[in-house]
């Protein structure tokens, strides 16, 4: 086993389907630049919409791009304080497996054709269980931290978890009813826009994104002028980063779905690309960049609505939407099935 | 029953409430009794007053409202003034009402800034503070300073209308007309602001007179009573303006009420620019204990040096009351001389302190999430209660 | 060096040994000189001045001093104005609970022996309680004094050492 | 100012002709509610005077109105003087209920008891001692006037 033979082992290695895409493409290493491009582009874009010039003396000449960089740094050495009367292990603990289990879904998100880290035949159902993991860590970080205002954080967090998962999933049925399979690989190989298959799914699906990613006007968890910091009250230094991070983790995958059900996966790309690894993959990012620089705009457009505002729209307003929206594509199904066969 | 009451600290630090706290009981999620704890700036402006002689007040006046000064400042001039028995010259009072109306216009900006950011809309927030900077530039053109003017002196003002400030104010005017109907899309019409502030916080009006509020919360509640209509100083007299008054008294109305009054003080400054007479701007018997040096520097460059007798001013023994509508509501000062040139004991009420009563009054029964909204809608000012 | 003894105490001895060195120290001190993030804490009437400089048209974001929320996520507090005995003991109390690298500005006259509220008996200076690093003249000072004090703050982290007259 | 001293007059209130009524501490809860049923509805302010060579504190309220818009062009005072060695005086906030917090810091910087106004401590610190309003509780000054 010489090392040469040992370097092109690892090489193949790493190019396999299920270590590239959960370690670089879809997986950690995009998301973790794109975590620092986003809130990089979220300050900037707020700070246009606010007359003014955002992070800038950092990198003159780009605008301010490494501010995220130098961020990320001061938290790398910032002193991570441990309160006394906290829980150590579970308060250590749970930004790091918030932060880890946000990305489990990439494991099953196709970056082509062919290229799949792990293909099944219900890996839309798969990927909606794996998203509802790592909200639960909002809770431990909120209960583990022993902080009146963190506590109060983590059930108001409890409460929006469970009001609008329940339209989410309800809402993929809906969607993945007009694709007829719920192999994420099929669904995104059909080149069918889903946006127009059933725009009332595609609705729900988009406010539950912003709304489980605490964008701006469900930004409720972490409200500043009510309860300081949400569950993240007592996190200095990197462990506080791994939870900001955790929120964009999270949106950039639940993007990466919503490009996959309702923009048509990589629409554009013809037959025989498809089965080129990276192109169809870097056009489904152009899109869900889309779908995030949306969601990071409302930043600077909304103020933040109270607890049980946001309830009521998850209760009341998507439950019924979602509804309405597995009559609608049932009605669509029906009359393809009866009327144009 | 009592373990279910969670106490809460709204304190000094935390972003829901300026520089005061609130003892907070919470049951879940709706307040059951709170109660301010004020005094975390309060700097004896009234002890402070009676070692300082009488020109030395002026800047003293100001500082605890800082984001309103010109009011506290005209208020306690008119108080000296009765005590001295001089009358300023009609340019000087028109002056007078010019940089007061530009403060409260930037006062009212401030106010919304402040409920913006509580209620998690920056933009507000930082499009508040940028309209906010253009009258600044206004008043630091007209007066030097930018927020802190000490322009009001006994007897008249310090530094007569540069030439170029009438056209500038004027497209100053025109630009903040034209932003107003930005904040109605993006702030004040958006669902989630209307979601927030409706309804939350109503001060009826019974309840209003009783506690003896001031300002646009007072006027919010649809109670008529504005010092500027009810007992008219200076020349808001010879103003048309109208008095706004709502009637809903909720956190919404607050807002729309300040917004209204940055639309009548700019139509009153619109008036003045027009109607300003010319004229000296001193009384005539300081203006004659002027150097003849500091007279022609007067008449070239429009600014004015104290005359002497400033230093040892030292008004007849007695006692004046006066009341000023500020931006915040209405000041009031009371001022004792004994003879000598420092006051005998110098009462000074600002808006905000009459507002601190409101707090326990209102937040009763509403959600933790409403404390913010309520808070920024009362537009309070703690260096500005606790003097 | 000699690894001897537990291995918690050469730890950290082979972390301060490895942060000490030029290349990681620049790059730290670049990090947070470009980050300082203000603690919320208005103490006095200065805050109407720090809310304009951190506002559209001076916009003190330009440096990466973004006003933030916690005293635990932030390493930089603004004391705005004068500092009464109970405020005082607030912004103890504040700063204490502020991680390790932490720095402290001192805005307006009042910060330095008091201001036009000398005399006052309720009045405390602030460099009584808290290492204060950079004072700012003025009452309320300019919100350009805030920015250039953020420069010389800047300039003393990244070490370069004449901070006194950028 | 006239007819407003005649409508003061007819309720029975000895009014100067500049607004004002003196009443001893004794009688301040009947006067000031004959003053509220001619309609001043909120006080605006409550000063504390110290005249330590005469051993005497004089509490003054300035009261005015909202409702009635002829009273609100007027402020009225009323003055009350109550002894230095034990300052007593019974409070008003039954009858106007804006003067609890002007009650509670008057009561606070001078030692003056109002009794029924529950509100004690709102602008000091709790370990401060003394009464800094008094004329006795000396601040330092300016330099050359020592």
């Amino acid at each position: 086993m010489s090392v040469s033979e040992l370097i092109r082992w690892i090489v193949s290695l790493l190019l396999k389907p299920y270590v590239f895409a959960p370690i670089f493409f879809p997986g950690i290493a995009t998301a973790f630049i794109l975590i620092l491009l986003l809130i990089w582009l979220e300050r900037k874009i707020a700070a246009k919409v606010q007359l003014r010039y955002g992070p800038l003396y950092v990198s003159k000449r780009f605008g301010g791009i490494l501010q995220l960089v130098a961020d990320l740094l001061r938290y790398l050495f910032q002193e991570p304080i441990i309160p006394k009367n906290a829980d150590k292990i579970v308060f250590i603990l749970g930004p790091i497996l918030l932060f880890g289990t946000a990305y489990i879904p990439t494991a099953l998100i196709p970056v082509s054709g062919s290229f799949v880290p792990f293909r099944s035949e219900v890996s839309l159902l798969v990927v909606i269980a794996l998203l509802s993991i790592s909200p639960l860590f909002d809770l431990v970080i909120g209960w583990a931290s022993n902080n009146k205002f963190s506590l109060i954080g983590g059930l108001r967090e409890g409460y929006i978890i469970v009001s609008y998962e329940i339209p989410l999933f309800i809402s993929t049925i809906a969607i993945a009813m007009l694709y007829g399979t719920l192999d994420l690989v099929e669904i995104a190989g059909q080149n069918k826009w889903g946006v127009l298959l059933n725009p009332i799914a595609a609705l729900v699906f988009l406010i539950v994104t912003y709304m489980s990613t605490a964008r701006f006007p469900f930004e409720i968890a972490e409200a500043e002028s009510e309860i300081v910091m949400g569950p993240y009250t007592e996190y200095s230094g990197i462990l506080y980063g791994l939870t900001m991070g955790a929120s964009y983790v999270k949106m950039y995958v639940l993007s990466l779905l919503f490009t996959i059900l309702f923009l048509g996966g990589w629409n554009p790309v013809f037959w025989p690309f498809t089965l080129h690894p990276i192109l169809p993959g870097l056009i489904m990012l152009a899109k869900a960049l889309v779908v995030m620089v949306i969601g990071i705009f409302l930043r600077a457009v909304y103020p933040r609505y109270r607890i049980d505002h946001a309830l009521s729209i998850g209760w009341k307003l998507l439950l019924t939407l979602s509804f309405l929206a597995v009559c609608y594509s049932l009605l669509i199904t029906y009359l393809q099935v009866v009327v144009w066969v | 029953m009592s373990e279910r009451i969670l106490e809460l600290y709204i304190g000094p630090q935390h972003p829901g409430s300026g520089h005061m706290r609130f003892h907070i009981k919470v049951d879940g999620d709706i307040i059951v009794e709170a109660q301010p704890n004020i005094g975390y700036v309060h700097r004896a402006v009234e002890k402070i007053a009676e070692t300082k002689k009488y020109i030395q007040i002026i800047p003293l006046v100001e500082r605890p409202s800082l984001a309103d000064t010109a009011n506290p400042n005209l208020c306690y001039i008119l108080a000296l003034e009765k005590l001295l028995g001089v009358e300023p010259p009609e340019r000087a009072s028109y002056l007078r009402v010019l940089l007061a109306e530009m403060n409260r216009i930037h006062s009212h900006f401030y106010g919304i800034g402040i409920l913006g950011i509580m209620l998690g809309s920056s933009t507000a927030f930082m499009w508040g503070f940028a309209d906010r900077e253009i009258l600044i530039d206004l008043c630091q053109l007209l007066t030097g300073a930018r927020i802190t003017y000490s322009y009001i002196i006994p007897g008249g003002v310090r530094r007569d209308m540069p030439k170029s400030f009438v056209e500038r104010a004027l497209k100053a005017l025109r630009y903040i007309e034209k932003r107003l109907k930005d904040y109605d899309n993006l702030f004040i019409e958006n669902p989630v602001t209307k979601a927030r502030l409706e309804g939350v916080g109503v001060l009826k009006k019974k309840d209003a007179i009783r506690l003896g509020v001031v300002g646009p919360n007072l006027r919010a509640s649809g109670v008529r009573y504005d010092v500027r209509k009810n007992t008219p100083y200076c020349v808001y007299d010879k103003l048309d303006f109208d008095m706004v008054v709502l009637k809903e008294g909720d956190s919404y109305a607050r807002l729309r009420a300040r917004v209204l009054e940055i639309k009548e003080s700019i139509k009153i400054i619109r008036q003045i620019l027009k109607e300003i007479p010319e004229g000296p701007i001193l009384a005539e018997n300081y203006y004659k204990m002027i150097p003849p040096k500091w007279k022609d520097y007067y008449s070239s460059t429009g600014i004015l040096k104290f005359p002497a007798i400033f230093a040892r001013l030292k008004p007849s023994p007695g006692e004046a009351v006066a009341r000023v509508e500020g931006g915040r509501g209405e000041f009031f000062f009371y001022v004792i001389s004994d003879g000598t040139d420092k006051p005998y004991r110098l009462r000074m009420v600002s808006p905000s302190y009459r507002n601190v009563i409101l707090f326990s009054h209102l937040l009763k029964g509403h959600r933790i999430a409403d404390i913010p909204a309520i808070y920024g809608s009362l537009d309070y000012f703690p260096p500005g209660a606790d003097r | 060096m000699i690894l001897l003894g537990d291995l918690e105490r050469s730890a950290r001895k082979a972390v301060q040994w490895l942060v000490e060195k030029k290349p990681i120290r620049t790059i730290r001190d670049w990090g947070i000189s470009f980050s300082l993030w203000p603690v919320h804490f208005t103490t006095a009437c200065c805050g109407a001045e720090f809310a304009a400089a951190s506002a559209s048209k001076y916009d003190a974001e330009r440096f990466g001093f973004l006003p933030f929320v916690a005293p635990r996520q932030t390493n930089l507090m603004v004391i705005e104005g004068t500092l009464t005995r109970k405020m005082g003991e607030a912004a103890k109390v504040v700063y204490q609970q502020m991680p390790e690298p932490k720095y402290v500005i001192a805005m307006g006259v009042c910060g330095l022996d008091g201001g036009i509220f000398w005399n006052s008996y309720n009045i405390i200076r602030p460099w009584q309680i808290l290492p204060v690093e950079i004072f700012i003249p003025g009452c309320p000072p300019r919100p350009e004094a805030l920015a250039r004090a953020i420069i010389m703050l800047q300039k003393k982290i990244k070490g370069e050492t004449d901070a006194g007259n950028s | 100012m006239q007819e407003i001293a005649e409508r003061l007059k007819a309720k029975g209130l000895k009014v100067g002709e500049d607004l004002k009524i003196v009443v001893p501490a004794s009688k301040i809860k009947e006067e000031a509610r004959k003053v509220r049923d001619v309609g001043y509805d909120h006080v605006k302010s409550v000063t504390g005077i110290d005249y330590p060579h005469d051993g005497v504190f004089k509490i003054i309220y300035h009261v005015s109105s909202y409702s009635d818009r002829q009273l609100s062009k007027s402020i009225l005072t009323i003055e009350v003087e109550i002894s230095r060695d034990n300052p007593q005086i019974p409070s008003l906030i039954d009858i106007w209920p804006s003067v609890k917090y002007l009650e509670a810091e008057t009561s606070e910087l001078f030692g003056i008891e109002f009794q029924g106004n529950s509100l004690k401590k709102v602008m000091l610190p709790e370990d401060f001692e003394g009464f800094p309003l008094r004329r006795d509780f000396k601040i330092p000054v300016e330099g050359i006037e020592k």
